[in-house]
């Protein structure tokens, strides 16, 4: 571990910083103990589990630093965080900051709205409000696809998943665009699930992974090895189910093909 | 909606909520004392003789008094991980920026509040004999911070207000903990209306007290 | 600290734009939440010094709200619960109806607030004065109103002019806080900046040189201010 | 011209005045004196309804100022104040005090106003100062000013609260001059002073306090002459001797 | 005991004092009046280097005031001195004033300094009212204890600057019967003051001084019998007549 910075400061503190997401369902989020929990977090703590054998410190302490999508990626290039489990899309500008492990989560940009809104596509969106958090890969695809069709939309910035839903509930915006399957833990959290709906074709493909500090080969390997050892094993398969099949939300996601061939083939061999 | 309000859900998250508090009120006070510590050094350092020294204090005071206080969280929020090299938890450098931003009204009080002492009394110490250092400690300080108290004290019920700006960057005060049982209830008119009365009675008493303090000691 | 440090950002397209558009946001924030502010904390200021008892009290208790709640939670008030509290039509038009709703809640919101503090400045002007001249102009058979409007108002406004000029810039600082309900100001938009471009340092310095321009413009303006409106032998209040 | 009948004013649970009652006849000049705190100036400022009372009357040429339904701002129009601090607006030139009032309440026209203004001025000698602000001029020289300024107004009586107690020792007489000139005008005066040099010159009586109650009322040369009650007596030796 | 040679102070550009010279000796009463900003307070300040100045020399009980190496609080420890506003220190009691400076600049011991606190307040016939706060006290009282505090250093010498001027009429004469007493006693004294009756009773010398120059400086009784100057004398007849 000497050639690890960060394995070197993990050691030296016997603590791990570990961004998480405070409502990000069910991927990471503060569950009514008032601890983060969900399934990156679940993923993490076998990284963990990992580190700690690699350091050989049994009681390795995990300090909890709760990040934003505004504050996430910052956090990890100045190094306040070790590992960010969130909701995190991998993508090719980000990894001029920071790295990833390999791809656990695939989604994309879709639209929630209201039932009988009449609103399916982007397209239907013309003239209408909808929310965007500031700073999502979503808000970059909706604007980008916005502006490539003419669209006119008018929209509400929001600081994160909650409020932006808030808007669709309390009708201040038409319609919350973000990864669909964030869009389907909202509704299912809300007061009325039956009364919302997911639209639309992908605006994006968004590949969620754990994200890591730039610049540390070893202690990025260390993860990679811990998560291709789960997918090969089948654990990741059983551990995606207790969150999303149907999960303690209700989300009911069962394992699409595209993450089971992504599981397959992220499986490297050793 | 508000006819259905649910005060339940507040009791059933209080001790979450009380955390949050402590949070809240830790930072206000290491704020206060920290404010206090470098204000006081400050101010000296804008009273002093020396030109290089007040016009760095001066200089200090203005940039910090120009900037919105979100604005500084922000900065340090990222800085001070960059500046130490190593990680430091989020609160650790909001700490760090309240207390900078804090000293710098700070020592604008401790200022006025020197300079609230009549000359009079300045001349009166002196004509008695006693020395500059003896002057300030038993004629000057003891007045001006009599002065100030009430003002010091205005300064802390405003500080403990904009703690809630940690907000933006999300470490669990009191605001952002209330903000968070909203979101995972979804009872977002309970909780808020509940963060406006818990501040406001806090605040309201608050400056009841120092109104009460300045009528008995005629401030 | 390994950082790559790249300032082009800053006049490249469209981060140039975000900054002028969210400085642009933070000006007019201010400047309409600052017109609230002035007139409605003058009548509260000058309420708080009236001889009616149901005036002041009125006053007071406004004074006592809005200063005692911090501005952070009175804008998630006015944002999410206020609309709520609202028959349902009025209230989707406070969401979605009026003009600009965010930008139009921010202002409203500051402006309220800060006319608290506007209130309490006008009030110490005008009771700095003195029991004195309101008895001189009484005496001299003017009606309380035209002692407000010839005698109080006239040196009271000029006492306060440093106080406001800082209630100003405070309400100039505070229009930051816009950015928690998705006002795009200046600072929101370093921020957005900073997200994009992972350029922090360079966007927050553009950010912090831009307020500290204007704290600067407006202190040399109300330098002049003081100047032209002075009285010989008249101090005024010193700014907080 | 002034009846006072029976006043009594409490602050609170503290009585201020105590069952007062005078009277001035026209072109009388009445001095009241007596130790700090006594209610001298609150028992004038009762005269013309800046300070409301809650017992007893006041009629001022008939016209009661405890009555709510009299039109206070133009009784007070009609007796001109002077204080202690002067209190001219700080804001305006000498010659706008002099006018502001001419103009807002009597209604006059500018020009009949300046002209006015300009011949008092002239009465107290300072038609030289009528651009300046007040600031720019000696205590004695603003304490002239203000009371131009309530006889801008035609007065049909005047009040003095210690018109001469914040004046520098030198600028004092210039000051009692002016006073003394208006008593011999014939002026109704209420003058609160302890300059008793001033009091034997012009006064036609003299109402001394303590504690709230008029304790002496009664003739200039009864007062300064006969043995008055104890408590004037020990103020007058107070007063009288340095 | 007290020498003034030549002694000027500028503010700025404008002339305070203007080659001010004289002397008091020893148990000597010198009287110092003239309009204001004569230059009074400024001169009695320089006397124990609270004000500095610029030209000239003084010296007190020959040391010189203006000399760098001089030890200013031991001097001005041995020179008493009281102020137009009193200037207690308003954050403890009568008697911990009177104590202050002599256990800290004297270092008497707390019984010592308690028993002469005591003792001078009983001469100002005070002594009931050591442990309250000077706000408690009335003006006079307030100067008086004042005058205790500057005694309690054993002074050799006391300056006051207008000690009654911020007074009541009727505490004037409190104040000035302590002083008088004081005069009698022996002590050196420099008294700005416009009392000319206290003038006239007490002191030796009197000096007059108008824009920053002492224009008079003679023996009382020629200042009060012969004519002086023409300022001196417009002076007189202004602040005597009332
Ligand atoms: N607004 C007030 N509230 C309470 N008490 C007051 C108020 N104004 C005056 N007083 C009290 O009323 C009493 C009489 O006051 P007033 O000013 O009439 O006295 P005065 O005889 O004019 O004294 P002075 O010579 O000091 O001017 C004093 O004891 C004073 O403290
Ligand atoms: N700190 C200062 N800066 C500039 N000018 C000053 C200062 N202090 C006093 N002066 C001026 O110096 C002159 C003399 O002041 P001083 O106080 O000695 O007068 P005085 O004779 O004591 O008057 P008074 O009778 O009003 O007390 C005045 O014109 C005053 O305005
Ligand atoms: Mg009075
Ligand atoms: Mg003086």
């Amino acid at each position: 571990a000497a050639d690890s910075p960060v394995l070197t400061r993990i050691k030296e503190r016997g603590t791990v910083n570990m961004g998480h997401r405070e409502s990000s369902v069910p991927f990471s989020y503060i569950g009514s103990d008032g601890k983060p929990q969900g399934y990156s977090i679940d993923l993490c703590m076998k990284f963990i589990d990992a580190i700690k054998a690699e350091t050989g410190l049994a009681d390795l302490k995990i300090n909890y630093v709760p990040v934003t999508s505004q504050t996430r990626i910052a956090l990890m290039a100045n190094g306040t965080i070790d590992l960010e489990c969130g909701s995190t899309t991998n993508n090719l500008t980000r990894q001029k900051q920071v790295d990833y492990l390999p791809v656990t989560f695939i989604t994309g940009t879709k639209i929630a709205s209201k039932k009988g809104s009449g609103i399916t596509e982007i397209e239907d969106l013309d003239g209408k409000v909808v929310a965007l958090s500031l700073g999502t890969t979503n808000e970059k695809a909706i604007k980008r696809v916005a502006a490539e069709k003419g669209i006119k939309l008018k929209t509400v910035m929001v600081k994160d998943h909650p409020q932006g839903w808030l808007s669709v509930e309390t009708g201040r915006a038409d319609a919350y665009a973000s990864d669909h399957v964030l869009l389907y833990g909202l509704i299912s959290k809300s007061k009325d699930p039956s009364q919302f709906q997911v639209t639309g074709r992908f605006l994006s493909y968004d590949p969620y992974g754990i994200m890591v500090p730039r610049n540390d080969s070893t202690y990025r390997r260390l993860g990679i090895l811990t998560l291709a050892d789960l997918m090969r094993s089948g654990e990741a398969h059983k551990i995606y189910d207790k969150w999303f099949n149907p999960g303690p939300t209700g989300i009911n996601m069962p394992l699409s093909d595209t993450l089971k061939k992504a599981f397959e083939i992220q499986a490297l061999p050793h | 909606m508000f006819n259905n309000f649910d005060g339940k859900v507040v009791l059933d998250n209080l001790h979450f909520l009380i955390e949050g508090m402590q949070t809240t009120l830790l930072l206000t006070v290491v704020a206060i004392i920290g404010g206090l510590l470098l204000g006081t050094l400050l101010a000296l350092a804008r009273l002093s003789p020396f030109k290089t020294l007040s016009f760095v204090a001066g200089t200090y005071v203005n940039f910090f008094r120009s900037m919105p206080l979100i604005l500084v969280i922000f900065w340090f929020y990222f800085l001070v991980p960059h500046i130490l090299g190593r990680p430091v938890g989020g609160f650790y450098s909001v700490l760090v920026a309240f207390v900078l931003f804090e000293a710098a009204y700070y020592c604008e009080i401790m200022r006025a509040g020197i300079q609230s002492v009549r000359q009079g009394q300045i001349y009166a110490g002196q004509a008695l004999g006693l020395t500059y250092q003896q002057n300030m400690r038993y004629v000057v300080l003891p007045q001006a911070f009599r002065n100030m108290i009430p003002i010091l004290m205005t300064q802390a019920i405003i500080l403990f207000q904009d703690t809630s700006l940690v907000y933006v960057v999300g470490i669990k005060d009191f605001l952002v903990s209330a903000d968070l049982v909203a979101n995972r209830e979804n009872r977002i008119l309970e909780m808020f209306t509940t963060v406006a009365i818990v501040y406001f009675v806090i605040c309201l008493s608050g400056s009841l007290f120092i109104r009460r303090l300045q009528e008995k000691f005629n401030l | 600290m390994n950082y790559n440090w790249d300032w082009g950002v800053l006049v490249r397209e469209p981060y140039l734009e975000w900054l002028t558009s969210g400085f642009t946001w933070t000006i007019v924030v201010s400047l309409t939440a600052w017109v609230l502010a002035f007139s409605l904390g003058s009548v509260i200021g000058i309420m708080r010094t009236t001889n009616s008892n149901l005036l002041r009290r009125i006053a007071t208790c406004y004074v006592e709200l809005f200063r005692n709640i911090p501005l952070l939670v009175q804008m998630f008030l006015w944002y999410f619960v206020f609309p709520e509290l609202l028959p349902q039509d009025a209230g989707m038009w406070v969401k979605r109806g009026m003009p600009m709703p965010e930008f139009t809640t921010a202002a409203i919101c500051l402006g309220l607030y800060t006319a608290s503090r506007v209130a309490e400045q006008v009030r110490a002007g005008i009771n700095s004065i003195g029991q004195g001249q309101r008895n001189a102009g009484l005496a001299m058979g003017l009606t309380p109103a035209q002692v407000y409007r010839y005698v109080l108002l006239p040196v009271a406004y000029r006492i306060i002019v440093p106080p406001l000029t800082s209630e100003f810039l405070t309400i100039f600082k505070n229009s930051s806080v816009a950015l928690t309900i998705g006002v795009l100001e200046t600072t929101a938009q370093a921020r957005q900046i900073e997200e994009y471009t992972f350029q922090g340092f360079e966007a927050f310095t553009a950010a912090t040189v831009l307020y500290i321009i204007v704290t600067s413009i407006v202190m040399l303006l109300m330098r002049f201010v003081e100047g032209r409106v002075s009285i010989p032998g008249m101090i005024s209040l010193g700014a907080k | 011209m002034i009846q006072l009948q029976d006043v009594s004013k409490w602050y609170g649970d503290f009585q201020v005045l105590d069952t007062c009652s005078t009277a001035v006849s026209k072109g009388e000049v009445v001095v009241v004196c007596g130790p700090s705190g006594s209610g001298k100036s609150t028992l004038i400022k009762c005269v013309n309804g800046l300070e409301p009372f809650q017992k007893g009357d006041i009629t001022v040429d008939d016209v009661s100022v405890g009555d709510k339904a009299t039109d206070l701002p133009k009784l007070r129009s009609r007796i001109g104040m002077v204080f202690q601090n002067f209190e001219l607006f700080p804001h305006i030139t000498v010659a706008e005090n002099i006018k502001l009032a001419q103009l807002k309440v009597l209604n006059r026209n500018e020009a009949e106003a300046g002209q006015k203004a300009m011949q008092l001025l002239e009465r107290v000698e300072l038609a030289d100062q009528a651009d300046k602000f007040p600031a720019q001029l000696s205590g004695g020289q603003q304490q002239r000013v203000a009371i131009a300024r309530a006889l801008a107004m035609d007065p049909i009586a005047m009040l003095f609260d210690e018109p001469t107690s914040a004046l520098d020792p030198e600028m004092i007489n210039e000051v009692l001059d002016v006073m003394v000139e208006l008593a011999s005008d014939g002026m109704t005066m209420m003058v609160v002073t302890h300059e008793m040099g001033f009091a034997r010159r012009v006064a036609n009586r003299v109402i001394f306090m303590d504690e709230g109650r008029i304790e002496e009322d009664c003739s200039k040369d009864e007062f300064f002459d006969s043995q008055r009650g104890d408590r004037a007596q020990t103020f007058l030796s107070k007063i009288l001797h340095h």
